[in-house]
C-alpha cells in the first residue's frame, strides 16, 4: 500500500488545479503585459486567479500580490514592514520561536542591520497567548509576525485575537498563513490582519506559487526589481499557469473545507489515539487548537530519519520536522521551542493528511508504525525497557 | 536517492546487530543529544588477536546504522591490529558513499571500534600509545568532546 | 488568420516541455527536500534538470541554481557581484543603456546605496563594441554586465570578447542570456561568464522559472531567506514541474538551434525585405548580429499601441518596446539608447519568430501591414506625403 | 480587455474622422514627442452657434483615437457653449472608462475641442474668459505646457 501522509510538505495537485493550469500551458500562453488579445485573455485570467483569493481571504484584489513561493511572501511581508518601521525610527520586532525558517532568517539577517527581535516563547501546548505578544510589545515595535498554523505540529494561534491587539497598538501584523490556509477559515478583515503569507502548493496547488496580501495603503518593499508586473512590487513575467492553478485549488479547498475539516478530524484522532498508545511516545501540541490533518508525535529512543526510512520502505511517506531543513542534522527547533530535550525531539514523527488520504490508509499506518517503534528501539544501545 | 543501494541494504538489513553478553570489549560513542549513539561489542580470539565476533547497537539515523553494520563486516574475522586501522573512509567507500552532511556517522563508526578495542586492551592489560586515546576529532558535526576540526 | 509574432514577450510551451511537466503534476508530486520516496524521486528529477542546463551550457550542475523569473536571476547576479565588490570597496559597476529594466531598475538602486554605474551608450547598429566596455573599466569596477541578446531589436552583443577582457581583467562578468538562451550557442567557459540569467519562458519552456549560473566560487547572495533549497541561495520549495519543463524545453531548443535558426533567418530577412519597402520605414539594430527570429523597424507618423491594437484586429500578435513595459507611456528607452528620436521611437513594431511560425504566415504579415500603416498615417494630423 | 468594447469600437471605426478643407475653428493639442496629436475642426452655424459638422484627425494610441471619435459625437449638433463645457470625464463615461495610465488621452480630447472653439472665437472676434485661454492642467502624463498637476 501507498499512503503519502507528508501532506504539510506539499500535497498532490488536484484535478480541478490541473484543469486550470492546462488551458495556460496550451492556448492561453500569452503574457499578460502584452496588449494584444493573447496577452489580454492571460491578463483577463490573472485577474480572475486574484479575484478568487480576494473573495475567500475577504480581500480587495488590489491587497492581492502573487509572488514565487511563501517563503517570497514572508519575505516580502518582513522587509516591508522593517522598511516602514525603519522610516519612522521603529527596529523592534516580535516574533515567536516556532515560526517557519523563512521568517526567522529574515529576522536573523534584519538584526544583523540594527533591528532588535523578540521571540515570544513556546508552551508546551503550542499555542501562544495573545498576553504574551502584548508583554512583547515596546513603543518602537514596527512589526508583530507570528505563524496562523504551525508547520510541525500544526496548532493554531488566536490570530483573530493577536490582530486586535496590533490594530489597537498600531503595530503591523503579519501572519505566515502558509499552513492554514485552503484548511481554516481566514478573514483578513474580521482578524486584523495587514500582511499574510500563502503558498499553493500546500492546498492542491502547484509548486512555485506564493500569494503575499498586503493591507491597501501598506507600501510594499519591491524584493525583485524590474518590469511594472504586481503594480511594481515583483518583476518577472507571472506565472500564469500556476497562478491559475493555484486560484482553483483555493477555491476548491475553501469550499469543502468544512466537508474536509470533518473528515480529517476523524482521522487526525484515530491516528492521534492509537498511536499515542505505543509506550513512551508522547503528542506534541494542543489537540483541539490544532490543523484537522496534523499528527506529531515523539517515540522515545527512537531516532526520526530511521523511522521515516523505515516507513517508507513500507510505502508510507511522512516526516520528522519540516521538509526544508530535513537535510540538517539539528532536531526541530519547533519542538525544542515546546520544551522538549533534543535526545525526545531527535525522535519525531509528522504525519500530516489531506482529504485525499483514506481510513484505510490510516489503519495501515496504526498496523505499521507499532512494530517500526519496536525493531528500532529493540537495536538501540540506549533503549532498556 | 539520498542513500545509495548499498547504504539502504545495510540499514534495513544490518549485519551483527544485538548485544553480545560476554564480550571482550565494548565501545559506546557518540550521545542521543546529537542524535547518534552507536556501542560495539566485540570478541578477541587471545592466541590470535583476531575479532572472531562482533555486534552492535545504534541509535541513529540510516546511515549510522549502516556504518555501524559496515563496519562491523569490515573488521569480523580481522586481527584487532587491523581493526584499528579501519578508517572511515573505508567504510564510506565500502557502502558506495555517503551524503556529506553523513560523514559524520562513519566517523563515528571508526571511533566505536576503536573504543571497543581500547576496552579490550584496557581489560587485558594491554599497552597502548597515546593514539588510542582520543578521538580522532575529524567529525565536525557536533559540539562535543571527541568532534574536532 | 491567427499568427503569434511575438515569441520575445513570451513563447508557447512546447509538448516536450509539458510531457516533462506532467508526471510531475500528476504522480510525482513530492518535495525534493522530503526524505521519503517520493521526495527522493522529486530530488532526483530535480537533478536531472539541473545537469541538462549545466551540459548545455558547459557548466557544472553545481553551478546552476532555479529561481522564479528571469528577472529574479538578473536580481540576485547584481546584487551578488556588487556584494562581493562593496567587500573590497570596488564599487563601480558597468553596463549598457539599453539593458532589460531587471538589470537597469537593480542598478539604480544600487546608485542609491553608494554604488557608481556607468551606462554604455549605445551605437546605431545596436552592437556594441567590446572597446567601449574596456574604456569604461575602472581599477574599482566590481561587475560588467552586457546582455547576450537585446531584447527589442535582437542585436547580439560581442559576449566572448567581453568575457575575456573581464578576464584579463579580474572584473566579474554577468550577462543577461534571457534572449538568447536557446536560441544562440551559449559556452560559459569558453566566453567566460562569471554570471548568467535565463528565463524559461523564452524558449518554449513554462512561465515561473529562471536559470543562474554562478561559476563556482562565487558566493552567491541570497535574496529570499529560509529553507536550504539550492544550497541555500534561493529559499522556498522548488518549482518541480516548472524546473522539469524548463530542462526538456532548453534541452530541445538546444538540439534544434541550427535548424531553427536557419528557418528563422530565412523567415526573418524575408520581413525585414518586404516591411522595410513600406515608405519612411527604418529597420533597427544590426541586421547581421542578430536574433534569428527578431525583426525591429520604426514608421514614421505612427504610433505602436494603434499599430499593434489593429494588428491584432487582423489576428497578429506583435509588439512595440518590451511587454513589461507596454503599460507605460513613454517609448523604448531601448530605441531611444539608439538615438531614435522620440516621434519616431513611438512607432515601433517587433516582431518577434519562433520556430512555430510558418512562412504562409509570415506572407499573412507581409500582406496586411502596409494597409495599416496607411491607414494610421491618413488619420494622423501631422502625416503629408 | 485593456480596453472597453465602446473604446475599440471607436478605435476601429472612429466616427468623423478626417480632413474639413473649410471649417470655421481648428485646434490641434499634443505633439508628436509624447506620442498624441489631435486636431479638431469644427463648422459653426453662425445664426444658432451650434456646431453642425466636426472632423478630426488623430495621431496617438487606441484610446487617443477613440477619445477623439467619442468627443465629435458628443459635441457635434450641439450649440458651442456646451462644446465648451465638454468635460474629459464626460468623454470617458461615454466610452465606458479608461485604463489609468490613459486619462490623459481624454484630457486631450478636452483641450482639442476648447482650442477649436477658441480658434473660431479668435476667428470671429468673439470674446471670451480667461479661463479658455489655457490648458487645463489635469493632464498629468507628459512633461509639455498644458500639462499642469
Ligand atoms: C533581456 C531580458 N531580460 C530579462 C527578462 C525578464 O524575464 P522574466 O520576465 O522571466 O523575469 C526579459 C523578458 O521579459 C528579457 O527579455
Ligand atoms: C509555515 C510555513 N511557512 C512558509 C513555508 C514556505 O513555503 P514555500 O516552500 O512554498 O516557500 C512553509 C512550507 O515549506 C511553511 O510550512
Ligand atoms: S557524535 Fe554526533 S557528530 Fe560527533
Ligand atoms: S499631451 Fe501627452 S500627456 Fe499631455
Amino acid at each position: 500500500m501507498k499512503v503519502y501522509a507528508d501532506n504539510a510538505a506539499t500535497t498532490a495537485v488536484s484535478e480541478t488545479a490541473l484543469s486550470a493550469m492546462l488551458p495556460c500551458l496550451r492556448e492561453d500562453y500569452g503574457n499578460p503585459s502584452s496588449l494584444h488579445s493573447w496577452g489580454q485573455r492571460a491578463a483577463e485570467k490573472l485577474e480572475e486567479a486574484r479575484a478568487v483569493f480576494a473573495a475567500r481571504l475577504h480581500a480587495d484584489p488590489k491587497e492581492i500580490i502573487f509572488t514565487g513561493s511563501g517563503s517570497e511572501s514572508d519575505n516580502q511581508a518582513i522587509r516591508t514592514a522593517a522598511a516602514i518601521g525603519e522610516k519612522k525610527g521603529k527596529r523592534h520586532i516580535v516574533s515567536t520561536k516556532f515560526e517557519h525558517h523563512a521568517v526567522l532568517h529574515t529576522l536573523k539577517q534584519l538584526e544583523q542591520q540594527g533591528f532588535e527581535v523578540t521571540l515570544i516563547d513556546i508552551p508546551a501546548s503550542g499555542v501562544i497567548a495573545p498576553a504574551q505578544v502584548e508583554r512583547a510589545l515596546r513603543p518602537d515595535t514596527c512589526l508583530v509576525s507570528v505563524m496562523f498554523a504551525n508547520n510541525e505540529i500544526g496548532t493554531i494561534q488566536p490570530i483573530g485575537a493577536i490582530g486586535e491587539l496590533c490594530r489597537s497598538r498600531g503595530v503591523l501584523f503579519h501572519t505566515d498563513a502558509v499552513q492554514a490556509a485552503g484548511h481554516l477559515n481566514i478573514d483578513v478583515e474580521a482578524m486584523h490582519i495587514d500582511l499574510m503569507s500563502l503558498s499553493a502548493h500546500k492546498f492542491h496547488g502547484p509548486k512555485g506559487v506564493g500569494v503575499l496580501f498586503a493591507r491597501r495603503g501598506i507600501p510594499l518593499t519591491t524584493l525583485i526589481q524590474g518590469g511594472a508586473q504586481e503594480r511594481g512590487k515583483r518583476a518577472g513575467t507571472e506565472n500564469l499557469p500556476g497562478i491559475c492553478g493555484a486560484a482553483a485549488a483555493f477555491d476548491e479547498a475553501c469550499a469543502n473545507m468544512e466537508e474536509n475539516a470533518k473528515k480529517l478530524t476523524v482521522l487526525r484522532d484515530k491516528l492521534i489515539r492509537e498511536l499515542g498508545r505505543i509506550p513512551h511516545s508522547v503528542v506534541n501540541g494542543d489537540l483541539v487548537h490544532r490543523l484537522p490533518g496534523n499528527v506529531n508525535l515523539c517515540f522515545e529512543g527512537i531516532e526520526g530519519e530511521s523511522l521515516l526510512l523505515l516507513l517508507d520502505a513500507r510505502g508510507i511517506a511522512a516526516s520528522s520536522g519540516s521538509a526544508c531543513t530535513s537535510g540538517s542534522l539539528d532536531p526541530s527547533h519547533v519542538l525544542l521551542a515546546l520544551g522538549l530535550p533534543h535526545e525526545v525531539a531527535h525522535g519525531s514523527l509528522r504525519l500530516s493528511l489531506s482529504e485525499y488520504n483514506t481510513e484505510e490508509e490510516v489503519n495501515y499506518i496504526i498496523d505499521v508504525l507499532p512494530g517500526i517503534v519496536s525493531y528500532l528501539r529493540e537495536m538501540s544501545p540506549v533503549w532498556d525497557e | 536517492m539520498l542513500y545509495s543501494e548499498k547504504v539502504m541494504d545495510h540499514f534495513q538489513n544490518p549485519r551483527n546487530v544485538g548485544k553480545m553478553e560476554d564480550a571482550d570489549g565494548i565501545g559506546e560513542v557518540g550521545n542521543a543529544k546529537c542524535g547518534d549513539i552507536m556501542r560495539m561489542y566485540i570478541k578477541v580470539n587471545p592466541e590470535t588477536q583476531v575479532i572472531t565476533d562482533v555486534k552492535f547497537n545504534t541509535f541513529g539515523c540510516g546511515s549510522a546504522i549502516a556504518t555501524s553494520s559496515m563496519a562491523t563486516e569490515l573488521i569480523k574475522g580481522r586481527p584487532v591490529s587491523e581493526a584499528l586501522e579501519l578508517s572511515n573512509h573505508a567504510v564510506v567507500e565500502a557502502l558506495d558513499g555517503l551524503p556529506p552532511q553523513k560523514l559524520h556517522c562513519s566517523v563515528l563508526a571508526e571511533e566505536a571500534v576503536r573504543a571497543a578495542v581500547r576496552d579490550y586492551y584496557d581489560k587485558n592489560g594491554i599497552a597502548y600509545g597515546e593514539e588510542l586515546r582520543e578521538c580522532p576529532g575529524h567529525c565536525e558535526s557536533c559540539g562535543h568532546e571527541h568532534c574536532g576540526e
